[in-house]
């Protein structure tokens, strides 16, 4: 993305470069050499409102440079520079030109400080120069910008720009960033109408954000009229507020049973009260880790693949560890179930001290790749990339679990070796291995779901601690053993405590969450889809 | 049935010289820490006192426990929610004993009430001005709780695991109560900053002492309530519902509130061992609710030897004592030997140590008496045996295998 | 190792109360050396922060060795466990005080550890320094605040929110981790701003569990409160561990520092290391230092830190500054004295002045607080902040904040005649509000 | 059909598990004192028959009367254990932990609130009457051991013993011989013959050999409801009864 865009403006500056030399460059640069001299923020917000005020396309290379602070004066000379970070040094490009000219010690430079303000202002001033930009995305960033920070000045522009504009959605947006602008300016009155409706049409945030602000300041017609706008915002936005806490509700759900379905495995399947299991859920996160280490030094144009890379690899990891405490400790107590429960307790404090021996006890960098990262709209709805993705993820995982379980003869074999050991093992069916094999499964589950909470929860050792009290909550309340359970489990206590989240405060929606678990527990003891029947019980 | 006797006997010995041993230390520690001088051999310093004051608080948590799970199958893991309950009710009146001798010198609220701009007190805090009453919900709200919670869970028959998330879920939801500032608990942070107890100076050595003392003698006296209760036919009733609850009601008992009573006796001696614990720790917040030191008890329990008297008590003692001498000693890799230690003691000691030692002893006696059996011949009191072939000759020791254990998952 | 050992022996027989009969003596305190006790968490959910403490000690007093240790006698460090669990701070601390027989402590990072210890420092009369932020409303005679009080922080941070450079913020979100530190700088900040002129609908305080991580809600909490058309910016004490997940949901959820910044007083470049900071560029924190400071006396203390851990990561924070700067006044102050009697010490502590790390000396005021320059910076996309805003000069630490109605009238001074932590200058007593 | 003179009334009983009829319109009346054998192949739904008696299980329609006019779907199973009706599980269930004395004493008439237990001593009349049962059941010298050590046969045995000191008007026995040698079995059944002189019971059981010496009327269920209903003979030579238990 970035790296078509820079490819994109190089070709463009590649190109001005080839015309002859603009006269008025002579100027640009007698401007951008006052960011030497000024001190303090304010001078240099003064120089780049002056460089704005030129109009001039080139300036949106040093700008942007400065924007993302890039911007460097060399100390000898007061010369100032793009520079581009290589270790130690940095190699210095022309503000203009974008032609490299050198490289320079990190020591000899000084960069060129930026605040909120500043790049607020260097963002208003490159969303006017840029509405004629190629990339309609470019476009579409300005429109954006400039509807958020109106200005009477943008009209101007603005009308230029819709009339060239051939894309209707960029289009559209143009004409809500004008009526924006039209009701900050002195325009009549029944362009402000014909304004506020175009933007009480929008009906986002935004728009109510400009409303209100409007309402605050107009008076009679159009004062009316943005109170009846932001009437009929906000009403359309509280359904959509609903929509968006069941929507929450729905990925945290997600998330819980991503926690909690390697648990439907080992707990809920095989009985084991595994107290390892959030460990081994942060086992699959440090996996991510030292995955995207590997990828960051040796292979970074990888990066993007690297939780496809982990999750096999999360995967391994965790299973052969769950391999491990099974023959190693568990399978001694088999049987013993509350026993299970102290040993599997012990492992856990074993495997965090061991991580935070290796790694160290403080949070480690997982990064989001490009394509988990940031949001789209539906309607006023915005939905992370990373939620989303967490939610498909724990589908597919639930519906290959749930195929592995049902349809193939290993899960035919699992089942059958906790439904009646003895009768599995006078059928030929090795059960030890069977055991080994499930409780690999379940952790190694555990292990790719580390793969996935690594990008939205601290990558520390004590990653599963957090998880692990919620997966028990959600077995249970689904119902042990029951795998469907442990998916309308999730999503119910998900979507619950989101509701209520807004109401009653993170704390305190939580807190009912749990007193209606102890309650619901009293109507069906055995979990929401217990098994019914003449219950063997002795 | 020789063996019955001896093991009856043997146990009414331990029990006796447990308490023996409680009640001598009671008396002899303080006095070795008062009234020796610090340059003796046998002085002990304040501040082991203090420690192993806070030790007993535990290992009277760990018999609390041990009376549910160990004797009724009752696996909590919530108890240290009546610990801390009995301790915030404790530290409430603590708290009300600094009267203005807080920082802002307010007479009626405690330092954080005045700083999170309280007006007045809330009602709940009323009456903790006054011991008895202090004394009395340190028993009423644990015991209430436990009362109330295993009323509904009980009568609903959950049982096993489904018991031990809810009770988890219990101590869960409390944590996040008291965690919150608006509940009027301190929060956080908890109540702390505690100057005296019934008009003595809860930092004087004397104090600490008397606290240590206080611990001492109301362990003794648990051990010889739990000893009762479990040896009475109430006691025989609560583990005949731990080996076969439904064989109980078909014989007409309300396994329900079997296990009612005992679960309510049990969170009162958890919340008188949370109240002695507070003054001589100094501090009560709500990381006390947090699960994960509910199931550290359960390992205390476990260690010791669960269904005994003893073994919660030494294994309580055994897993804090190694616990202060790790984090001292090994700083960074106590985790390791503490999880170890639980991984080998499920293992290797899976009745406990002092379940361990029975079974070992208890072998060696019914070995000696069988043999004493033999050279006497058969024993005149008993009448012949009926001619009854075995058709299905047991191994003994066979059943313990599946033993009589709660059994969670399906 | 052998006093451990000895302990060990003691606590046993203690423990199955076979007391006196194999009682050793007392551990002998090796007379050669002084002890240092390093009271930080390990193990536990603060682990995270504290362990960087624990070694950052273990660099001063290796250093301090280097140089020919104090009053002639080589420095040496004890370390313990508190493991995150706040009694067993207090345990820790007494063991170190009465087993040990350190000279002086250095620990604790959360309110409630340094509430858990207080008693047993004034109890055994030692000193503790204490190296975070806090919330203030305290100033105890053994204790030595290093880390910043509310107005060393907070409010220079909110300041600068309110100036043209910060954006003239007009609508507040004080978003906090439920406890103590967010409660009591919420309550000094609500009132600080009303005192500005912010109307209460302009100010939205929430606050969260620790460890907290689901953050969809809150956020968009922000982003709707921000739409008012007024300039909204986030105050946030939000804690540790729950940082993580809350950047990355504000990262996700598009919201911009050039919309709504975020102003954070927990977050330091440990925290950061957690983190993408690409789409966090521009959200701000307020400390008295960061690793960024170029000045001659921190580049040393980095380079001497990445040779000390062995790894050219590791960043360097605000309390690893504090403790410098404690370390350093201890020191000073024990040389002062002549001994390391705490009482002597104590008294020898104010009014020294010790270099810290952003250029300036750090003085130890007479309510055991000391004086730093406040420092906003901004996040950059290598995880460390650029300082956009620094104040003129030192800051000194008011213990008794001004916006609270009930600390207002107090002062501390720990100085002979008045020897008060909390002296109410209404009424001219010591002892708080007394009783009215 | 009145129930004034029966012990035990059920009227076209259902009840089904997750869609699978267990009991299926099951109607059977024993009459006070009377002994009554029930066979059936498995699943032909005998403990769920007596789930439902004893008020584990909840029919999902039809009439439970014990006594002519207790209606046992209104009570729980201490209730109904209290009522009179006593019973012997499948799989002998008794308190491993306790001794054979101690398991008795447990089962022993008597109040059943937690308090009296709790300050409970044996008194003289309670040991006879353990000394007594501890006779029939043939334990006198176990008595000290702990239940868990006894064979298989022993444990039916005392759980038997346990039945006898609850003193029900109506015994429920759910295979009593299961797992004896052929002389435990005569001894049992003659031990049942006993408890029915003054008692009403009713015998589970898959054994011909015992159902014949019992000597009693015998209702054979097929799929969870009659299939016949008679002397042994008599249900013996019922085709259905054949087919259902040689299969077709």
């Amino acid at each position: 993305m970035i790296l078509l865009r820079a490819l994109g403006l190089m070709l463009v500056f590649l190109m001005a470069s080839l015309l002859p030399s603009n006269a008025a460059e002579a100027d640009l640069r007698a401007i951008i050499a006052k960011f030497a001299t000024g001190t303090g923020f304010s001078a240099i917000e003064a120089v780049v409102r002056e460089l704005a005020a030129t109009g001039d396309p080139l300036v949106e290379r040093p700008l942007a440079a400065l924007a993302e602070g890039n911007l460097y004066i060399r100390k000898a000379d007061s010369m100032v520079f793009v520079g581009n970070e290589a270790g130690d040094s940095v190699s210095l490009l022309d503000p203009l030109s974008g032609e490299k000219t050198g490289d320079a010690a990190k020591t000899d430079i000084t960069k060129i400080k930026v605040n909120n303000t500043l790049r607020r202002v260097i963002r208003d001033a490159l969303g006017t120069l840029t509405l004629r930009a190629k990339d309609p995305s470019v476009r579409i960033a300005a429109a954006d910008t400039m509807f958020k920070t109106p200005d009477a000045a943008n009209i101007e522009p603005l009308d230029a720009a819709i009339a060239a504009e051939t894309d209707a959605k960029v289009k559209a947006l143009f004409e809500q960033a004008r009526a924006a602008s039209v009701l900050v300016s002195d325009k009549p009155e029944a362009d402000k109408l014909a304004a506020v409706a175009l933007i009480g049409a929008r009906g986002d945030r935004d728009a109510l954000s400009l409303l209100t602000a409007v309402e605050a300041n107009a008076q009679g017609a159009v004062k009316d009229a943005a109170t009846a706008a932001i009437a009929s915002i906000n009403s359309s936005l509280a359904l959509w507020d609903a929509g968006q806490n069941i929507w929450y509700g729905i990925s945290l759900g997600s998330v819980l049973l991503l926690a909690a379905i390697g648990l439907a495995i080992t707990f809920g399947v095989m009985g084991v009260i595994n107290m390892a299991h959030g460990e081994m859920v942060m086992l699959g996160a440090y996996t991510t880790f030292v995955v995207q280490q590997v990828i960051r030094t040796s292979f970074p144009g990888l990066f993007d693949w690297s939780l496809v890379i982990a999750l096999p690899l999360a995967f391994l990891v965790a299973a052969s560890v769950g391999l491990i405490i099974e023959r190693g400790v568990i399978r001694f107590l088999y049987g013993r179930p509350l026993e299970t429960l102290l040993a599997t307790w012990g492992v856990s404090l074993v495997l965090q001290q061991a991580v935070r021996s290796i790694f160290g006890p403080t949070n480690q960098e997982v990064g989001n790749p490009s394509w988990m990262s940031g949001s789209f709209d539906v309607g006023q709805l915005a939905v992370t990339w990373n939620r989303l993705w967490i939610l498909v993820f724990a589908l597919t995982v639930f519906g290959v679990l749930l195929y592995v379980m049902k349809r193939t003869p290993w899960g035919l074999q699992m089942r059958a070796v906790t439904a009646n050991r003895r009768m599995a093992a006078s059928m030929g069916i090795r059960t030890p291995w069977v055991d080994a094999l499930t409780f690999a499964l379940g952790s190694g589950i555990a292990g790719i779901a580390g793969v996935a909470l690594s990008q939205i929860d601290n990558v520390s050792p004590n990653l599963g601690r957090g998880y692990i009290i919620d997966s028990f909550m959600v077995v249970v309340f689904g119902g042990v053993g029951n795998l469907w359970g442990t998916l309308v489990g999730a999503f119910s206590l998900g979507i619950v405590n989101k509701v209520l989240e807004p109401y009653a405060g993170a704390v305190l929606g939580k807190i009912v969450v749990l007193v209606l678990i102890i309650l619901f527990i009293q109507k069906r003891p055995r979990g929401l889809f217990a098994l019914k029947g003449r219950a063997v019980e002795a | 049935m020789i063996t019955g006797h001896f093991f009856a006997a043997g146990a009414d010995r331990r029990i006796a010289i447990t308490i023996f041993i409680l009640l001598a230390a009671a008396i002899i520690v303080p006095l070795l820490n008062l009234a020796v001088s610090p340059t003796s051999a046998f002085y002990i310093p304040s501040y082991i006192v203090a420690l192993t004051g806070k030790y007993l608080c535990y290992a009277l948590l760990a018999l609390a426990l041990d009376l549910v799970w160990g004797y009724c199958g009752i696996l909590s893991l919530g108890h240290g929610a009546f610990f801390a309950l009995g301790g915030y009710a404790m530290g409430m009146y603590l708290m009300r004993q600094i009267g203005s001798r807080g920082v802002y010198g307010n007479p009626i609220l405690p330092d954080f009430m005045v700083f999170l701009n309280y007006k007045e007190l809330p009602w709940f805090w009323t009456g903790f001005d006054h011991f008895w009453f202090a004394a009395i919900m340190v028993l009423a709200v644990p015991g209430l709780l436990a009362f109330v919670f295993g009323w509904f869970a009980f009568r609903s028959r959950v049982t096993g695991v489904y018991l031990s998330i809810i009770t988890q879920a219990m101590t869960y939801a409390l944590l996040l109560a008291f965690f919150r500032n608006d509940m009027g608990f301190g929060g956080n942070n908890g109540l702390t900053d505690f100057k005296d107890i019934l008009g003595f100076n809860v930092q004087a050595d004397a104090t600490r002492s008397a606290l240590f003392a206080a611990s001492a003698v109301m362990l003794a006296l648990a051990v010889f309530v739990t000893w009762a209760i479990v040896g009475s036919k109430y006691g025989k009733l609560l583990m005949a519902v731990r080996d076969a609850e439904s064989r109980t009601r078909f014989l007409g008992w309300r396994a329900e509130n079997v296990k009612l009573f005992a679960f309510t006796v049990s969170a009162v001696m958890a919340g008188i061992a949370g109240a002695l614990y507070v003054p001589q720790v100094g501090i009560i917040n709500p990381g006390e609710f947090e699960p994960s030191n509910s199931i550290e008890v359960v390992i205390w329990a476990a260690v010791g030897g669960r269904g005994t008297i003893v073994g919660p008590i030494v294994g309580a003692l055994l897993v804090n004592a190694g616990k202060s001498w790790f984090t001292g000693l090994l700083p960074e890799f106590w985790l390791f030997a503490l999880g170890g230690l639980f991984v080998a003691v499920t293992l290797f000691l899976p009745k406990g140590i002092v379940g361990m030692w029975d079974s070992w002893r208890g072998n060696a006696k019914a070995m000696r008496a069988a043999a004493i059996a033999e050279e006497a011949g058969a024993d005149p009191d008993v009448p012949p045996p009926p001619k009854i072939v075995r058709s299905a000759a047991t191994t003994p020791g066979a059943w313990s295998a599946s033993g009589p254990e709660p059994q969670p998952a399906e | 190792m052998r006093g451990n050992f000895s302990t060990i022996t003691k606590m046993f027989s203690a423990g199955v109360v076979a007391a006196g009969l194999s009682m050793s003596s007392p551990a002998k305190a090796a007379e050669d050396t002084i002890k240092v006790g390093i009271l930080h968490s390990l193990s536990g959910t603060m682990a995270i922060s504290e362990t960087t403490l624990k070694d950052a000690m273990l660099m001063l007093i290796e250093e301090q060795n280097a140089k020919g240790g104090l009053l002639g006698k080589k420095l040496e460090a004890v370390v313990v466990d508190p493991a995150s669990n706040w009694p067993l701070f207090a345990e820790k601390a007494r063991e170190l005080i009465s087993k040990d027989k350190v000279a002086a402590v250095f620990g604790c990072w959360t309110s409630v550890s340094r509430k858990s210890v207080l008693p047993v420092f004034s109890e055994l009369d030692n000193i503790l320094f204490y190296p975070v932020q806090y919330e203030g409303e305290e100033s105890e005679r053994n204790v030595f605040y290093t880390g910043a009080a509310p107005n060393q922080q907070a409010i220079p941070a909110v300041d600068y929110l309110m100036s043209e450079d910060g954006g003239s913020v007009k609508r507040w979100v004080l978003e906090g981790t439920d406890y103590v530190y967010p409660r009591t700088t919420n309550k000094i900040l609500e009132a600080y701003l009303k005192a500005k002129g912010v109307a209460a609908e302009d100010i939205m305080v929430n606050y969260t569990p620790f460890g907290f991580s689901d953050w969809q809600t809150e956020v968009s909490a922000i982003k709707k409160f921000g739409s008012a058309g007024k300039k909204t910016a986030v105050v946030s004490t939000v804690n540790g561990d729950a940082n993580v997940p809350f950047y990355k949901e504000l990262g996700n959820q598009g919201i911009k520092a050039e919309d709504i910044p975020v102003m954070a007083f927990s977050v330091g470049e440990e925290e950061l290391a957690g983190l993408d900071t690409a789409p966090l560029v521009g959200h701000l924190a307020a400390w008295n230092y960061f690793e960024s400071v170029d000045t001659p006396e921190n580049k040393k203390f980095i380079a001497d830190w990445h040779k000390f851990i062995k790894n050219d990561k590791r960043t360097t924070n605000d309390p690893m500054e504090a403790h410098y700067i404690g370390f350093n006044m201890w020191v000073k102050a024990v040389e002062k004295a002549g001994t390391t009697d705490p009482d002597k010490v104590i008294d020898a502590m104010v009014g020294v002045s010790v270099p810290n790390l952003t250029g300036g000396y750090s003085t130890m005021m007479p309510n055991h607080h000391i004086t730093k320059p406040v420092l906003i910076g901004e996040i950059q996309a290598d995880g460390q902040f650029e300082t956009v805003s620094q104040t003129p000069g030192l800051v000194m630490g008011d213990e008794w904040s001004d916006y609270l109605p009930d600390s207002k009238d107090l002062i501390s001074d720990w100085r002979a005649p008045l020897s008060c932590g909390n002296f109410n200058v209404a009424t001219g007593k010591c002892g708080g509000k007394g009783t009215n | 059909m009145s129930k004034s003179n029966t012990i035990l009334y059920l009227d076209g009983v259902s009840v089904s598990f997750d869609g699978f009829r267990a009991i299926n319109n099951l109607s059977l009346v024993l009459d006070k004192g009377e002994m009554r054998a029930i066979i059936g192949p498995n699943g032909a739904g005998k403990t769920t028959m007596m789930d439902i008696v004893t008020g584990k299980t909840r029919p999902d329609e039809g009439e439970v009367f014990f006594d002519g006019q207790v209606d046992l779907t209104r009570h729980d199973e201490a209730e109904i254990a209290m009522m009179g009706i006593g019973r012997k599980f499948q799989k002998p269930t008794v308190f491993e932990s306790h001794s054979v004395e101690d398991n008795l004493m447990l089962a022993l008439k008597g109040p059943r609130s937690i308090f009296p237990a709790l300050f409970h001593r044996r008194s003289a009349a309670e040991a006879r009457q353990i000394d007594d049962i501890l006779g029939v059941i043939r334990l006198g010298d176990k008595r000290h051991d702990l239940a868990a050590n006894l064979s298989h046969g022993q444990k039916q045995w005392l759980e038997i013993g346990m039945l006898l000191a609850q003193d029900p008007k109506l015994l429920l026995v759910d295979e009593p011989v299961a797992g004896m040698t052929d002389a435990e079995t005569e001894e049992t059944a003659r031990l049942l013959k006993d408890i029915a002189r003054d008692h009403s019971v009713i015998v589970v059981e898959h054994d011909m050999h015992f159902v014949r010496e019992l000597g009693v009327k015998v209702t054979c269920l097929h799929e969870g409801s009659v299939l016949s209903e008679g002397s042994l003979d008599f249900v013996s030579a019922d085709e259905r009864v054949v087919e259902v238990y040689l299969g077709r």
